[in-house]
């Protein structure tokens, strides 16, 4: 299967088609591949069809700039930073995007079930909510459970009666293969070996799930230093496809042991983010308003950054100010 | 030894004091971020030395240095005892049967204690989007106690929620509808469900039937006022008087020990 | 549900009920807890149940001594050390052993049912063998699917089609949840974090998956040492009942960074086992011959054992002679 | 350049060099212990430096100093880009999809390359137990190609094996158990099957209707007593002439960098 191709980030973002069904990595807030999404604006990428296990200020740069078509998921916000999803939001009250809504873990068990091969992935939780509403089901009212679209499950969710212990009633929740998996990573090694510091989130069963992977790296490493404690290991070379070598770009989620979240950056876009005029005067100025990711970086700063950069032995900043004291 | 009170405290104050009082020491909390955590670090620095923490983001037993502002933050991962990921919380450990307590937020709640974080409305043409569900129905669905900690006002306390996303005592059982208690939902697969739901006004049970009850108020408020700030017929009968103060211990760790940053706490 | 407690091994071994349905750590000859087998015989039990991913030196130990009532599997023997499982043969042709045959990662999809609480895990892997075949189904035979046994499912496995994306067949594997998880680890903490070195196996799995655990370590180490990596512990001590300290406690069976399998002990037994009369003596000697750990570990001797010791680099022993050369 | 072929070699080297030769640059290889392991090794140094082996273990792409004796071995965890466990190895990758080419080893084989490593005689009263099914018909399900390496004799090559342990190309389907072509039993899951099997006479492969023929014989046998050595009616007639001998390069590999502590080789 080979190893990954090095390609530069307007290369990798030119691979993406309009429509094109992706994933991402990260959690909320953290290791998100920015640098990616700013561009895939910037190319003036639209359609796009998004199984997220969780959303965040990606989904939300992406939303706003109208690049979503489907986005299927639990949970949009910033965290502590932006509670709400605002242009999510925004775009299912106006109807530009169509919602599916799953429980967190339900979609947890769909990537799960896209990783392992499997067409779908059993589970007994959020069983009894709205979730499982049949009048809910957002992608079967706009007539795309018709089998036309192969990454598109027939049915939201199946219930079977557990015949082995007698248990009850189980869900079955469908497979999630994203055309893409466009990969945040803390370290890659030069053949292509991954590794993520702190939480693993569900970045190896977004890389396994997906056809295609795109890792945007921090830092490209030697292999050799990654294999000395392969344990600590998630993905081999031939699970990804394209390598970008980007600092920074995860920007302005954080990156453990690179830099910490860029709240005061959060904060502003989420303000901005409240109204479909604010969102444009804010992607003017911070996407398109930059050519490249070097710009971006440029117009943040030294000092900004030197203060985000995190403490080598705890893996945070402890020079930014987080709270009221 | 006689408590020493505090004379001196803030609504949220109370409100995580009153949320770590509900945890056993040696208990499995799976939480989420902002006052749920505050709760279950109060509770370990105090007297549940042995209760211990999960993290959706995939920590288990992390014992921050600095206050986590996120489950996904790495402070999470101090000292843990596992990093992990999502499939490991939710289905190592949540699925798996280790989770004692769940400690939670939500927008709206019904009589039957289902929880609403997805929209305002009607879900087809909603006039407002919440975050939607996170694991806030799975953390409630396999946790054995479930505590919600929410605000109290009328238009939340609600007879029936716009959304149900979290599962409450009394359920539509899929693919009928049909409203059912939670074990005809949940088989032999989960037997936990919400007990109880603390807010800035009091601390809310559910009876035998899975229906809420006040079960202590809150200094400085009535059981009617209470009543009134409900959209449903709230049972104050079995309301046993003042929810214990917390301590000036407690306010102080509070503050010097768990947020001195003030991340949660104003 | 707290930490577990310290016990010692004719402690932990006296809580196993004859009838107890078991599984255990390792692979074939690596991290087996060997030193718990062999008090299993000392102690007599019998009736014993074992789902085992695969089975290895340590099931023959317990089948030759006619431990085993029912097998559920997919392989035993000794690796290069003895090509076949000799008293499990002779127990299955004897009918002594029920032998309940499955795949390696049909097994593995069980554990991990029973590891992530759902009632079974779906697979493609294996279809079409006679694995399946309903005549060979012998727990059905022997009239022990009937419910009445709540460690047994009630169907071997089940077939349904896949409504999500029309790929067809595909399998469901019955979870299984033994009594015990009987764990050979590395290092423990002292809260009962427990981590393994160089690959993982099922162990992880198979703590989760049974009732009660009960841990032999090479090493009680700090729980403030094992923390300081925690992506590379495997379990968390409420995951852990009991821990029994015992250094060499697989042995002949191999264990990553402490020693090397020692294949001429296990040669030597894999020729022992080959019939009931050489096994009884082969257990007079190393079972019944002595009457503790301790005085086992001592009759190897101090030679034979340093010989085994894993290079603290390499974590293996580069003093064993390994082939013909 | 012409190849300089070796001229002393025993058999079990040219089965380990025929079934190296099957390899592909860039494939993921699935291998069992001994000679599968040797096989892709022996690629791996001679002209597929890209080839990647998986241990169902749980290790991916070790680069083993020291040969490792079974797949469970620390030794195949050296240098790894991976090192996790069954579940991995299994699911996350041969389920997945990663695999190109299982390499595995069986007792008996049918001319469907149906292989049995179970029991010898009826199932419910065997007159020998083998090791069981260990991973072979899990590597064998879903890699894109599959090689088996065999001893040939005649009660090896079988009309029917006593039991069909790992699947090949006509099997029963379940439940009902009627024979059918492979691709009845796995759908969309999965589309390899078996496509070589190399023994100590001769390679065999498989034709359009997955059936066993003999493609090439090894110097200093005959196609009439490969035939000879099978108990169905071998189909020699394709057989296109003799196995490439080994070259000096790939034996003085395969005993100086592949196997030298004579762990597999004699």
């Amino acid at each position: 299967m080979g190893k990954p191709q090095k390609v530069t980030l307007k290369e990798a973002v030119a691979l993406i088609n309009d429509g094109d069904f992706l994933t991402f990595s990260g959690f909320t807030i953290w290791r998100r591949p920015m640098a990616f999404v700013y561009e895939m604006v910037r190319q003036g990428k639209k359609d796009l069809h998004l199984f997220e296990v969780n959303g965040g200020t990606h989904t939300e740069v992406l939303a706003g700039a109208g690049c979503i078509k489907m986005w299927e998921s639990c949970w949009v916000g910033h965290e502590l930073y932006g509670k709400l999803g605002e242009a999510v939001a925004r775009g299912q009250i106006e109807g530009s995007i169509i919602v599916e809504d799953y429980s967190h873990a339900q979609c947890v068990a769909r990537l799960l079930a896209g990783a392992y091969g499997l067409p779908f992935f059993p589970t007994a939780l959020s069983m009894g909510t709205d979730i499982l509403n049949p009048k809910f089901d957002n992608l079967k009212k706009a007539g795309l459970r018709d089998g036309s679209n192969p990454k598109i499950p027939m049915i939201k969710y199946d219930i079977i009666q557990d015949k082995m212990y007698n248990k009850g009633d189980i869900l079955l929740m469908p497979a999630a293969n994203p055309d893409w998996a466009i990969i945040y990573a803390s370290q890659v090694g030069d053949e292509g070996t991954v590794r993520m510091f702190a939480q693993r989130y569900v970045d190896m069963e977004a890389i396994k799930a997906a056809d295609k992977v795109i890792v945007i790296a921090e830092e490209i490493v030697p292999d050799s230093y990654l294999r000395q404690e392969p344990e600590k290991n998630m993905a081999t070379g031939y699970a990804i496809d394209y390598v970008v070598e980007l600092p920074w770009s995860a920007h302005p989620t954080g990156s453990q042991f690179y830099y910490d979240v860029d709240a005061d950056f959060i904060k502003a876009f989420y303000t901005a983010s409240k109204s479909k005029e604010t969102f444009d005067q804010w992607a003017a100025e911070w996407i398109f308003g930059v050519a490249s990711h070097e710009e971006y970086i440029e117009k943040l700063g030294v000092n900004r950054l030197t203060k985000l950069k995190a403490n080598s032995v705890l893996g945070y900043s402890t020079a930014v100010k987080r709270g009221t004291r | 030894m006689a408590k020493n009170y505090a004379t001196n405290y803030k609504p949220v104050d109370l409100l995580a004091v009153a949320a770590a009082r509900e945890v056993n020491d040696g208990d499995v909390v799976f939480a989420g971020t902002g006052l749920p955590m505050l709760a279950i670090l109060l509770a370990q620095v105090t007297d549940k030395p042995n209760a211990v923490c999960i993290y959706e983001a995939g920590s288990v037993d992390g014992r921050a240095l600095d206050l986590p502002a996120s489950v996904g933050d790495s402070r999470c991962a101090w000292q843990a005892s596992i990093a992990a990921g999502l499939t490991e919380a939710f289905y190592g450990q949540l699925h798996c049967g280790y989770v004692d307590l769940g400690f939670l937020g939500g927008a709206e709640i019904d009589q039957y204690g289902n929880v609403n974080t997805t929209v305002v409305g009607d879900y087809s043409a909603p006039s407002k989007r919440f975050t939607g569900s996170g694991g806030n129905p799975d953390i409630n669905s396999f946790a054995k106690r479930t505590v919600f900690i929410m605000v109290q006002e009328k238009r939340r306390f609600k007879e029936h929620v716009d959304y149900i996303t979290s599962p409450g005592w009394r359920l539509p059982k899929w693919p009928s509808g049909e409203f059912v208690h939670r074990r005809e939902v949940f088989g032999k697969f989960a037997e936990g469900g919400p007990t109880a739901v603390i807010t800035n006004m009091g601390v809310f049970r559910f009876d035998e039937n899975g229906v809420i009850y006040l079960d202590t108020v809150h200094p400085g408020f009535t059981a009617e006022q209470v009543k009134d700030n409900c959209s449903f017929d709230l049972n104050i009968s079995r309301c046993k008087g003042e929810t214990e103060k917390p301590t000036e211990e407690e306010i102080y760790l509070l503050y010097n020990r768990v947020d001195p940053e003030g991340i949660f706490l104003p």
